[in-house]
C-alpha cells in the first residue's frame, strides 16, 4: 500500500472495484467456464461444481434490478443513519451489496425489482490510518 | 439400530451474569440436567461441550473441572447459532456408533452487548454503512424483505410474531423477559434495520443448558422410559451454493434440506408436529421457517401468524417457550434449551404454556456461515 | 460393527502463510486428501474441522467455500493440541454410527508467533515471573523435571529426543525444517527452561493436513481397499483430577487412560506397534510418553533414547516426520498429520524414512486443559 | 477494588493469598470434607468427588518440599530473567506454583524435595492500572 499511498490517488474500497488508469470504474467478477456461477473476488475453485482453475475475471454491469433491501436505522457509532442497505441483481449475472442511495429511506419509495444503475464516489470521506481516500460504489435509481 | 433418548435435561434462566465465568454457568446447567435424570456426572461417559465465544478455551473440560473431572472425553464444537444443537448432535451420534451409553451435551454462552455482525476487521476502511450494512438485523431484515418481494408479507405480520412470542414468554418463569408486548408497542419500538424494530430482534443474554442422553438399553436398565424422550431425527446440514450467497445469507435452502432430512429420518411429516421451537433470532426469520421447515405451504406463513395458527392453543404452537426473542439466545445454549422446551411439553410439565397432549415436537437452529440442526423428538412412554 | 477405513490422506508442507486466511490453508489440505483418495469434496457426506485459533469462525463451511459448497453438515471441534484428532474421531465416529459412509476430517492452524501460554489477562497484575511461569516450555520443563525426579533422567537424554526428530526430518520434504542438529547443537542453543533449549521446543507454524475417511462397505465398493488403512483403535480421553493439577498439568494419567483403552479397542499391545507420532511438543514430552503408551517399562525411556530404540531403525521407530520438534507444530492440523505420517508408512510410501515392513502404527497427541487422542492404524490389505 | 485503593494498603495477587488485618499473611486452602481434596480458590462442587456444598476454606502450612522446577531463561517482554519456576508440596497438602528465590539458577544447586519455606513480600514492584501493590508469595529454601 505504501506505493499508493505516495501516488495519492484513491484506493478502491473493495478488491473487485477496478478503478483503471485510462478508463471508467467498474466491478469485476470472477465467472466459472465450467458453470457460470460469479464470485466476487479471484478464486480457483468453484464453490458451486468444485471445477479447479476454471474462474475467469469479467466486467459486470453497472445496470441492474433491487432485489431486497432493509432501511438501516441503527448501525455502529459515527456511522451516518438512515441508511439503504441494497441487494441488487446487476444485468447478465453477478449479485452486490451496497448502499443505495437518492432515495427517500421510506419502503414506500424503494419498489422490488427497481431498475438501479452503479454509481462511483468518495467512500463517504472515509480515510485508512495511512490517510488515503477510498472510492466505493453505490446504487442509484436508473436515470 | 435402537433409539437414542433424553433421559435429564435443563436450563438455567437465562440472564446476564458478568461475573461468572463460562464454565461456571456451563456447570449449572449440567448438574440440573443431571439430577433431572437423576445421575452423576461420574456416571457420564462423555461431554460434548457447545460454546462459541470461547470456543478454543476448553470449556467442556473446564466443566468437568467444575464438577467432577472424570476423565471422560469432551468434544468443544463450535458452529455458530448451531453450535449447541451441534455438541447435542454428536453427543446422540456418540450413542449410535455404540461407543457411548450414557453422554452429558452441554451448551452455554456468556455473550457480549451489542450489535453483533459487521464488526469488520480487516484492511482499508470499515464497510459497515458503506456498502450496505452486515449487522444482524439488517441481514434478516433482508431475508424477510426477499420473503415480502414473493408474497408481499408485511410489517405487521412480522411484528405479529413478536406480540406472539412475548406472549408466550410470560408463562415461562426461564424465560430473560416475560412481558406482554401488544402489536402498536412492537411497530412502534425503536426501528432497527427495516423491518426490524427494536422488539423484533433476540435479546442477548448468558445462559446456559444441557441434556443427558442414553443408548435405549441403558435407558430402560436405569428405568426411565416412562420420563424420557426418544430423538426421532438429528439432522445438521450447511449451505449449497446458492447464487445471491456472498452477498445475502440463504437461511432458506439449508433449513430446508435439513427439514426434509428430518422428517425421513423421523418417518413423520409437519403434520404430525405438535409444537416447534424454531430460530427465531429475528421476527422476520420466524415467518421464513414456517413455510421451511413445512408448517405451512409457500406462501402462506403470513396468514398462518395473522389466523394464530403457531399461537399457543392453535394448530402448531411455535416458540413456546417465548423463543429467542424473549426468552433469549446465549448463542452456544440456544440449540439444547430449544431441546428442553420441546422435551418439557412431551413429558407434560410445561405448566402455563403446556401444548396439550403434545406427542411429538421439533427444534431448528441455523447459524450464519451456515449450520442448520433439526432434532424431531417424541414421548418414549 | 464394521470397520472405517482412511482411503485418502495427505498434508501441506508446513511453513509461514501470513498472506494467506485460514479456511484457504485448509482447503489445499482437503484437496490433496480428496486426490490422494481420487474423489470430489462432491462424494463427501460430511466435513469435520479442526481449528483452534479461530475456532468459531466457521472454518469448517469457509473451506467448502473454497472447494465446493455441497450443503453436507460440516462440525468444528477445538480441543487444544487434540483439535484436529477430535475432528478426525467425531468423523470415524459418524461413520461408525452408520450415520455416513465417506467423511472429509480437516485440520488447519495459522499460528501467531512466539511463546505460547502465559499471557495472563486476569485482573489485578501480571502473574508470569512472578508465581512460576506458565508458559508452554516451562510447563513441560517442568513435567521433565518430575520424570528427572522419579528417575535421575538427564539433561543430555531429554536432548537426544531433539538430535533424534530433527536427523528423520532430513528425510520428509513435507516438515518446515530439515536440518540435522547434533548433540552439542542442541544442548547449546539457546536455554528457554531448563530442560528445554530452543531447539528441543516444537516448532510454531501454519498448516494443514486432511483426511478422507470410508465405511468399510464403502471402501470395498470404491476398490480402495488395497490402499486403505484401517481404523483399529480411536480413544480420547480428559484428564482425570490429580493432587497437583491446579499447577502442574497432568500430561501423563490421560494418555496412560487413552493408551490403555487404545490397545484393548484394538486388540493389541505395545510389543505390537511397528511406529509411533507421538507429541514431542517439547524434548522433554517425548522421554515421558515412550513411558506413558507402554514403549517401555516405566523408568526406561532415559535408556531408550539413549540406546536408539526409538530411532529410525530402532526397535520402535518415533516421530519418524521429525515430529513436532522439526516438522512443526500447527495445533489444529498436528493431530492428522501424524495420521498422515503413520498411514504413509503403512502404505510403503514414506521414501527414505520408510519403517521397514510397517504394520501397525499408533498416533498421539495431547493438549492442555486437557484433551488426549490416541489412534491405532493398521495396513489394510 | 475501589476502596481498597483509597486505603492506600498493598493487595493480595491472588486470591488465595490472604493479608489478615491482625496476623501474618497465609495461604489459604479449599478442602473437600468428603475426599479431601485441596484447591486454591473457593468452590461450591468437589472436582475429584463430585461432592456438593462440602467445600470449606482450611489455612495451608508455610513449609513443604520442591516437588518439581525449571529455571526460566526466556519469559515475555520486560520479565526479570532467569528465574526458579518451583512446584512445591506443602506438608499437610495443598501444591502451590510459585519463583523459588535465594538459590542459585543452577540444577546442582536445587535438590528435589529440597525443604522450602513460604515466605511474603512485595510482587517484584509490580503495580496495576490503578496504582496499587501488590504482596505476593515466594519459596526459599528453609532456614
Ligand atoms: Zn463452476
Ligand atoms: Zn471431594
Amino acid at each position: 500500500m505504501a506505493k499508493e499511498t505516495k501516488t495519492g490517488k484513491p484506493l478502491p474500497a473493495v478488491p473487485f472495484l477496478k478503478l483503471p488508469e485510462d478508463g471508467e470504474p467498474y466491478l469485476e467478477g470472477h465467472k466459472c467456464k465450467a458453470c457460470g456461477a460469479v464470485y466476487l473476488g479471484e478464486r480457483s475453485v468453484c464453490a458451486k461444481c468444485s471445477a479447479r482453475d476454471q474462474i475467469e475475471p469479467t466486467r459486470l454491469s453497472d445496470k441492474g434490478k433491487l432485489y431486497a433491501y432493509s432501511i438501516v436505522h441503527r448501525s455502529f457509532p459515527g456511522i451516518e443513519v438512515p441508511y439503504v442497505s441494497a441487494i441488487v441483481d446487476l444485468d447478465g449475472g453477478g449479485t452486490v451489496k451496497g448502499n443505495l442511495i437518492n432515495v427517500a429511506a421510506d419502503p414506500a419509495e424503494i419498489p422490488f425489482d427497481m431498475p438501479v444503475e452503479v454509481v462511483y464516489k468518495d467512500a463517504l470521506g472515509r480515510k485508512d490510518k495511512d490517510g488515503n481516500s477510498y472510492v466505493s460504489y453505490f446504487f442509484q435509481p436508473a436515470g | 439400530m435402537s433409539d437414542v433418548y433424553i433421559i435429564g435435561v435443563d436450563m438455567i434462566q437465562f440472564g446476564r451474569f458478568p461475573e461468572r465465568n463460562v464454565a461456571n454457568i456451563g456447570a449449572e446447567a449440567a448438574l440440573l440436567a443431571l439430577d433431572d435424570a437423576g445421575l452423576s456426572i461420574q456416571d457420564m461417559q462423555a461431554l460434548y461441550c457447545g460454546n462459541l465465544g470461547q470456543a478454543n478455551a476448553m470449556v467442556g473440560q473446564r466443566i468437568l473441572q467444575e464438577i467432577g473431572q472424570t476423565g471422560v472425553p469432551v468434544v468443544n464444537c463450535a458452529n455458530a447459532c448451531a453450535t449447541g444443537a451441534t455438541a447435542f448432535r454428536e453427543a446422540w451420534m456418540s450413542i449410535k456408533a455404540d461407543v457411548n451409553d450414557l453422554v452429558l451435551a452441554v451448551g452455554v454462552e456468556q455473550m457480549g452487548k451489542g450489535l453483533l455482525g459487521g464488526g469488520g476487521g480487516g484492511k482499508g476502511i470499515p464497510k459497515e454503512g458503506l456498502l450496505g450494512s452486515a449487522t444482524m438485523p439488517a441481514v434478516f431484515a433482508e431475508a424477510g424483505m426477499e420473503h415480502a418481494r414473493k408474497y408481499g408479507t408485511t410489517f405487521e405480520q412480522f411484528a405479529k410474531v413478536s406480540v406472539k412470542n412475548h406472549h408466550h414468554s410470560t408463562m415461562n418463569p426461564k424465560a430473560m423477559y416475560q412481558i406482554e408486548t401488544p402489536l402498536d408497542t412492537v411497530m412502534n419500538a425503536e426501528m432497527i434495520s427495516y423491518p426490524n424494530t427494536k422488539l423484533m430482534c433476540s435479546v442477548n443474554v448468558d445462559g446456559s443448558a444441557a441434556a443427558v442422553l442414553a443408548s435405549e438399553k441403558k435407558t430402560k436398565e436405569l428405568g426411565l422410559m416412562d420420563r424420557a424422550v426418544r430423538v426421532r431425527a438429528s439432522v445438521l446440514t450447511s449451505d449449497p451454493w446458492q447464487e445471491r450467497d456472498l452477498v445475502m445469507p440463504d437461511v432458506n435452502t439449508c433449513t430446508r434440506n435439513a427439514a426434509k432430512q428430518a422428517y425421513e429420518m423421523a418417518g413423520v411429516g409437519p403434520e404430525d408436529i405438535d409444537l416447534v421451537e424454531l430460530h427465531d433470532c429475528f421476527a422476520t426469520a420466524e415467518i421464513l421457517h414456517y413455510e421451511n421447515l413445512g408448517l405451512c405451504k409457500d406462501g402462506e406463513a403470513g396468514r398462518m401468524i395473522d389466523e394464530g395458527a403457531t399461537a399457543l392453543g392453535g394448530k402448531v404452537p411455535v416458540n413456546c417457550s417465548g423463543g429467542l426473542l424473549s426468552k433469549g439466545h446465549p448463542l452456544g445454549a440456544t440449540g439444547i434449551a430449544n431441546i428442553f422446551e420441546v422435551s418439557t411439553h412431551l413429558r407434560g410439565n410445561a405448566g402455563a404454556r403446556q401444548v396439550d397432549g403434545a406427542k411429538i415436537g421439533l427444534t431448528h437452529v441455523i447459524g450464519l456461515g451456515s449450520a442448520c440442526a433439526i432434532h424431531i423428538l417424541e414421548k418414549a412412554a
